[in-house]
C-alpha cells in the first residue's frame, strides 16, 4: 500500500496540469503519529503534500457534499461507495469526479495501538505488514493484521467500486468474513441486559457530533438535534437525549452506511457507534440483500420497495 | 513557601481522612484513558496518567447544569416564577489536576466573574473547590504549555503543587486553602526541598518540545487577521464537530435551555460550541456564522486574538494539547497559531 | 400498581385506520380507553421522531396503523413506510424497548371490528409490560 | 451574590395588536414585585431577557421609555419558539424578565445635539423609546432639533400609529413618515422607501449632529452612503446590532463579534467601531 504514493502523485500531476480537475482531494501528513489531515492540492507543484499510509480513516466522500468544482479523489473501498451514494442522492455528479481508485489494505485504529502501548506514541512508521510503534527509549512491533481498525478487519469491499484510474491492481477481497458477530451477539441480549450494555455504551457520549460530521452521509442542511420547532431532542447530556441521538443517527444511515468506520475513529471518547449502524446494515442485508454504494443503477432501500417485502411483524 | 512531605504509605490515610470533610475529585482510568470522577470511598486517584482525556472544567462547570426551576400548575403559589436551583456548594477538592488545567480555570474565571456580572454558579463551584495540582514531570510531544503561558510546575490557579519524587510526595503549599488541605489530611512533615524542585522543573520543562509563538498577536489589526487567506485552507478538513471545543478547558461557552417535565420544569445550560451552526442562528433564519469556514475561524480567533485582545493577558490556550491529540481530521492550532502570528498583509503596489 | 392503565400513541391514517376508529365508534364497539389518537396524512408521514418522541414524553405504547398494501391513498405511502417500520422496530428493539411496545398494523376504514379487536390486543401487551421505563424521559441525575 | 440568570416575575397587563399582518404584538409588564421596578432602572436603547417558563427566553429591545413610569412595553415580532408562545399568551399570565442589558444610546454624547432618527419596519422600538424619552418635557431641553424618518411596507405595518399621529401634530419633532407603497388615497405623509426619503428630508451631516438608524439590513446597507453624501461621519452614525442571544451578559459567547459581546458591549456601537469589527452580523 506505500507503494501507492508515487503513482497517486503522478495522477494528481497529470490530471491538474491538463486542468481536466479543479483540485485532488487528498490527505497530507499529520502533526501527531498515526494522524492524517484531509487537504486539497490545487496545483501540480504541490501534489508532493499528498501521502498515503494506513491513517488515511477519515471518509473524503464527506468533503465532496454540494461541491461544484471537478474534483479528484483518492478513494478507498469505502470512499468509493460513499461516492457512490453522494451521486445517487445527488450530492455530487459522476462527471464531476475523477475517482483514483486506491485498494486498501485496511487503515489502522489509532485508539486501540495507543491503548496497547503503555508509554507515550511519538512515532509510528509503517512497514508492509508492520508497524513499528516508538516511545522515547522503547518501541514495539505489531502486526498491521492486529491494530487493525474493526471495520477494516471485517471489509470484504476493500476494492473501489467506481473509479477512473486504480492506483494498484485490486487486491484480494477477504472471504468467509463473519461481519455480524457483536451485533448478534447483542440480539441475544435480555432487554434489561440490553439496555444496560448501551447505557454503559454511551455514558461517555459529550455530544460534540464528532461521529455525525464524520460521516458522508449526515449532510442534512438542519439536523433533527438541531430542529426547534418542535426540539425533538434535549441538548443536555441526559442518558435517554443521548440514546435518541445515537439511535436516529444510525437510523438516518439504513441502508446506506458503507461501514467506512470514520464515525468511530473520529469519536474523541472511544465509542463503539458502528454497533448502530451495523444492525441496521446487517437487518438491510438480510431483509433486503442490500449493501450499500456497490451499485448507481440501484435505489437504497428505503427509497423502493416490493410488494412483497416482508412484514410478519405488522398485524 | 512552605514544602510538605508525604510518604505514598501516608497517601492513601490522607486521602481517606479528607473525604470526611471534603468531596475529592481525582483521575480514574476508564476503559483506554484517565479522566476525572468522584473518589468514592477507599478509591484513590490514579498517577499513571499523562492527562486525562477531558479536561477537569467539568468539576467547576458541568456540562449540563440545572440553574434555576418552577412550576407550572397554575393552581400552585408562584407558578411560572423562577427559583434558584438547591446545589451543593460544600468543600470540595481536585487531587491530580495539571497545573495547565488549573491555571485554565483563571482564564475562564475573567468570563464568569466580571466587575459588572457574577456568574454564581461558576463563582460558588470555584471558591468552594481546593487544586492540589500535579506536577508535569514527563509532558507529551503534545504539550506546548511553556508558551501558552504556563508550564509543567506552573503555580497560579493551584493552591497545591504536589511533586511525584518517586516514594514520597512534595507538596508545596501555595495558598492558605492549600495549608487547610494538608492539615486536615494530617500530612505535616515540613521538608527543604525547593532546590530540589526547582531542578525537577527545569528538567520537565526542558522535555518541552513544542511551542508557539505568539509575541506579534496583539499588534495585528483584527479586520487584517480576519481578513487573512489561509482560513480557507484552515477550515477544509474542518468537519466542524465540537470536540475541540468540548475538550478544551479554556473553552466556557453555553447555551441555556428550559426543559419541561409535566407540570414543573428546569432552566439549564449545557455547553455550547461555536462549532456549531446552531450557535449563531437567529430567529430569522439568518446566520452571521454560516459557513464552516467563518466558524473555524470564530474558534482560532476568538482563543488567539480577541481574548487577547481583550484582557491584555495572553492567549485563551494553555498548550495542553487535548484538541490537537483528539481532533478527528488533526486541526493543530499550534501550526494556526503560528501563521497568525506570523501573518502580515501583503501590501499590494497599485 | 393495581390500577395502573397504560397511556398508547395511536397514530392512524386518516384514510383508513382512522375512519375504522370511527367505524368502531359508531357501531359501538367496546375497546379500552388507553389509546390517545393522532391523525396523519398517510402512514408513510410517519417518522421515526414521532415514535421515539411519545416515548421519551411517557407513552408506554406506540401503535401505528394505516392502509393495507395495495391500497394507500398515495399509492405507495404504506411499502414505503412498511420498510420504514421495519428496520425501526427491530433497531428499537436492538436498543432495548421491550417487543410488545411498539405495534403496527394494516386496518382499513371497513374494518371497524378488527380496529377494536387489535386495540385490545395491543392494549393489553402493553398493559402485561407494565410501565414504561428504557425511553422515557426525566430529571436526571447526571445532570447536576 | 445576586444572581443574574434569574428573572424578575412580571405580569401581562396589557397586549396590543400592532400590525395588520397581527405579527408584531406590543405587550405592557408590570413587576409583581415593586422593589423589582426600583431595580430595573433602564436607558433607551437597552434591551431584557423576557423568560417565558418552559419555553426559554428571548432578547428584546426595550420600547417604553425611561420617563414611563409603572410599566415596561415590549414590541414582539413572532418569529420562534418564544415569541410565538408569547403571542398565544394572555393579560394576567406570568412570565419574567431579566435586564435592562446592554450598552444604550449614547446619551451623554447625545445631549445638546440634533438628533436624526431613522427607522425601518419593526426596529423602531428602541426608537419609540428614544423618541419619547427625548420629548419628555423634563429631556426635551437637552436637545436640539429632533428629526424621525421612519417607514414601513403599509401604512398597516406602521408600528405605533396613534402616537406616530400625536408626534405629527407637534412642532418640537420633525417627522418624516413614509411607507413603501400604499394605494390608501387617504394617506397623507410620505410614499418611498427609507433611504430616498433620508436624502430628501434629513439635515445634513454636522458636528452637532447624530444619525440613529435601526432597521432590515437592507435598508441599512441603502441608507448608509445616503448618510455618507449628507456629511455624516462615521462616529456619528450610531447603530444597534441584533445577534442570537442567551445570557444577555457576555458569558455565552454566541453573540461575540470581534472582541465586544453584542450583549454586553453592544448592542449600539458606532459605525466607526462597526468599521474595525469583523462584518459577523
Amino acid at each position: 500500500m506505500l507503494g501507492y504514493l508515487t503513482k497517486i502523485w503522478t495522477i494528481s500531476e497529470r490530471l491538474l496540469k491538463e486542468s481536466k480537475v479543479d483540485m485532488v482531494i487528498g490527505f497530507r501528513k499529520g502533526t501527531v503519529p498515526m494522524m492524517n489531515e484531509p487537504c486539497v492540492v490545487k496545483s501540480p507543484e504541490n501534489v508532493k503534500e499528498l501521502v498515503w499510509d494506513s491513517n488515511c480513516g477519515i471518509n473524503l466522500a464527506n468533503y465532496l457534499t454540494d461541491r461544484k468544482e471537478k474534483i479528484a479523489v483518492i478513494a478507498k473501498g469505502c470512499d468509493s461507495r460513499n461516492i457512490v451514494t453522494h451521486i445517487i442522492e445527488n450530492k455530487i455528479k459522476r462527471d464531476q469526479l475523477f475517482v483514483i481508485g486506491v485498494p486498501c489494505k485496511g487503515m489502522i485504529d489509532r485508539h486501540k495501538i495507543s491503548s496497547m502501548f503503555e508509554k507515550e506514541i511519538i512515532e509510528v512508521i509503517e512497514e508492509e505488514n508492520k508497524i513499528i510503534v516508538r516511545g522515547n527509549d522503547c518501541e514495539k512491533i505489531f502486526k498491521k493484521a492486529e491494530v487493525l481498525q474493526e471495520n477494516c478487519a471485517i471489509c470484504i469491499h476493500r476494492n473501489p467500486v467506481i473509479y477512473d484510474e486504480l492506483v494498484a491492481e485490486p487486491v484480494k477481497e477477504q472471504t468467509d468474513i463473519d461481519r455480524y458477530k457483536d451485533v448478534r451477539r447483542i440480539e441475544e441480549m435480555q432487554v434489561e441486559e440490553k439496555n444496560n450494555f448501551f447505557d454503559e455504551t454511551l455514558s461517555a457520549c459529550i455530544r460534540c457530533y464528532a461521529c455525525r460530521n464524520a460521516c458522508p452521509l449526515c449532510y442534512c442542511p438542519t439536523c433533527f438535534v438541531d430542529e426547534s420547532r418542535p426540539q425533538w431532542l434535549g441538548k443536555s447530556i441526559d442518558p435517554v437525549d443521548i440514546k435518541t441521538f445515537h439511535l436516529l443517527r444510525a437510523f438516518h444511515c439504513a441502508g446506506r452506511c458503507t461501514d467506512c468506520g470514520a464515525c468511530q475513529r473520529a469519536c474523541p471518547m472511544g465509542i463503539n457507534v458502528r454497533i448502530f449502524t451495523k444492525k441496521l446494515e446487517k437487518d438491510c442485508f438480510e431483509l433486503y440483500g442490500w449493501e450499500a454504494g456497490m451499485s448507481l443503477d440501484e435505489r437504497p432501500p428505503l427509497d423502493t420497495y416490493r410488494p412483497d417485502d416482508p412484514e410478519d411483524f405488522i398485524k | 513557601m512552605k514544602i510538605i512531605r508525604i510518604d505514598k504509605k501516608n497517601w492513601a490515610g490522607g486521602l481517606e481522612k479528607l473525604k470526611g470533610s471534603y468531596r475529592l475529585f481525582g483521575p480514574v482510568k476508564d476503559n483506554e484513558f484517565h479522566n476525572f470522577k468522584r473518589l468514592d470511598k477507599d478509591e484513590l486517584p490514579d498517577f499513571n496518567y499523562f492527562n486525562t482525556r477531558l479536561s477537569p472544567k467539568s468539576i467547576i462547570y458541568p456540562q449540563s447544569e440545572i440553574m434555576l426551576e418552577y412550576e407550572l400548575d397554575e393552581n400552585k403559589e408562584n407558578h411560572h416564577v423562577m427559583k434558584e436551583s438547591k446545589k451543593d456548594y460544600s468543600q470540595r477538592v481536585v487531587i491530580g489536576i495539571r497545573p495547565c488545567d488549573a491555571s485554565a480555570f483563571l482564564l475562564v474565571k475573567r468570563n464568569f466573574d466580571t466587575p459588572e456580572y457574577k456568574d454564581p454558579y461558576w463563582i460558588r463551584s470555584y471558591e468552594a473547590t481546593t487544586f492540589v495540582g500535579l506536577a508535569c514531570n514527563n509532558p507529551q510531544a503534545t504539550c506546548f504549555c511553556t508558551s501558552a503561558g504556563c508550564g509543567p510546575f506552573y503555580e497560579d490557579g493551584l493552591d497545591v503543587l504536589l511533586v511525584d519524587a518517586g516514594d514520597h510526595f512534595l507538596a508545596k503549599i501555595i495558598s492558605s486553602k492549600g495549608e487547610n488541605l494538608l492539615e486536615a489530611a494530617g500530612w505535616d512533615t515540613e521538608t527543604d526541598a525547593d532546590e530540589q524542585i526547582e531542578t525537577m522543573k527545569q528538567e520537565a520543562e526542558a522535555r518541552i518540545t513544542s511551542f508557539v509563538t505568539t509575541n506579534k498577536l496583539k499588534d495585528k489589526k483584527i479586520i487584517d487577521l480576519f481578513d487573512a487567506p489561509f482560513w480557507e485552507e484552515v477550515a477544509f478538513a474542518c468537519i466542524n464537530c465540537g470536540t475541540c471545543t468540548y475538550v478544551c478547558p479554556t473553552c466556557w461557552c453555553f447555551d441555556i435551555q428550559d426543559e419541561a417535565y409535566g407540570l414543573c420544569g428546569i432552566r439549564m445550560r449545557n455547553w455550547d460550541s461555536c462549532m456549531f451552526p446552531l450557535f449563531t442562528l437567529h430567529g430569522s433564519g439568518h446566520n452571521p456564522r454560516s459557513t464552516n469556514m467563518q466558524r473555524v475561524r470564530q474558534r482560532f480567533m476568538h482563543k488567539l486574538k480577541y481574548y487577547v485582545d481583550k484582557y491584555n493577558d495572553g492567549i485563551q490556550c494553555v498548550g495542553c494539547g487535548r484538541c490537537i491529540r483528539l481532533c478527528p481530521v488533526n486541526i493543530d492550532i499550534r501550526k494556526i497559531c503560528n501563521m497568525m502570528n506570523s501573518y502580515e498583509v501583503q501590501v499590494t503596489s497599485d | 400498581m393495581s390500577d395502573w392503565e397504560p397511556k398508547i400513541v395511536a397514530f392512524l391514517c386518516n384514510w383508513c385506520s382512522y375512519e375504522a376508529a370511527d367505524l368502531a365508534g359508531i357501531s359501538r364497539l367496546q375497546y379500552p380507553p388507553n389509546i390517545r389518537v393522532i391523525r396523519i396524512p398517510c402512514t408513510g408521514r410517519m417518522s421515526p421522531k414521532f415514535i421515539l418522541a411519545a416515548f421519551g414524553k411517557g407513552a408506554d405504547g406506540v401503535w401505528v396503523s394505516g392502509c393495507h398494501p395495495g391500497d394507500c391513498h398515495y399509492i405507495v405511502g404504506n411499502y414505503y413506510a412498511r420498510r420504514k417500520f421495519s428496520l425501526f422496530k427491530d433497531l428499537i428493539e436492538y436498543m432495548g424497548i421491550e417487543p410488545g411496545r411498539l405495534h403496527f398494523s394494516w386496518i382499513s376504514a371497513a374494518e371497524g371490528t378488527r380496529f377494536a379487536e387489535v386495540a385490545i390486543k395491543v392494549i393489553k401487551t402493553v398493559k402485561d409490560l407494565g410501565p414504561s421505563k428504557y425511553f422515557i424521559k426525566k430529571i436526571n441525575d447526571r445532570v447536576a | 451574590m445576586q444572581n443574574p440568570y434569574l428573572p424578575y416575575p412580571v405580569r401581562i397587563e396589557e397586549i396590543i395588536t400592532e400590525t395588520e399582518d397581527k405579527n408584531l404584538k406590543t405587550f405592557k409588564l408590570v413587576f409583581l414585585n415593586p422593589d423589582d421596578q426600583e431595580k430595573f432602572l433602564y436607558k433607551a436603547g437597552q434591551f431584557a431577557e423576557l423568560s417565558v417558563a418552559g419555553k426559554g427566553e428571548v432578547p428584546i429591545g426595550i420600547a417604553s421609555s425611561p420617563s414611563e413610569k409603572g410599566y415596561l412595553m415590549f414590541t414582539i415580532n413572532k418569529v420562534g419558539l418564544v415569541t410565538t408562545t408569547l403571542h398565544c399568551m394572555k393579560p394576567g399570565d406570568i412570565m419574567g424578565i431579566r435586564g435592562p442589558l446592554g450598552n444604550s444610546y449614547p446619551w451623554d454624547i447625545l445631549k445638546g445635539k440634533n438628533v436624526v432618527i431613522i427607522g425601518g419596519g419593526f426596529a423602531f422600538t428602541t426608537l419609540r423609546s428614544a423618541i419619547v424619552y427625548m420629548l419628555d418635557p423634563v429631556n426635551r431641553p437637552n436637545f436640539k432639533k429632533i428629526h424621525v424618518i421612519y417607514g414601513a411596507r403599509s401604512p398597516g405595518m406602521l408600528l405605533y400609529k396613534d402616537e406616530l399621529a400625536a408626534w405629527e401634530a407637534r412642532d418640537d419633532i420633525n417627522m418624516h413618515i413614509t411607507v413603501d407603497s400604499t394605494e390608501d388615497p387617504t394617506w397623507k405623509y410620505n410614499v418611498g422607501f427609507v433611504p430616498t426619503i433620508t436624502e430628501q428630508k434629513a439635515p445634513p451631516g454636522n458636528e452637532d449632529t447624530y444619525a440613529i438608524i435601526c432597521g432590515p439590513p437592507i435598508m441599512i446597507k441603502f441608507t448608509q452612503p445616503v448618510l455618507d453624501r449628507l456629511g455624516y461621519c462615521h462616529d456619528k452614525i450610531i447603530m444597534s446590532l441584533e445577534m442570537r442571544m442567551k445570557c444577555g451578559i457576555g458569558m455565552c459567547g454566541r453573540c461575540n463579534i470581534g472582541k465586544e459581546f453584542v450583549c454586553k458591549d453592544g448592542p449600539v456601537f458606532t459605525l466607526a467601531q462597526l468599521n474595525e469589527m469583523p462584518k459577523e452580523y
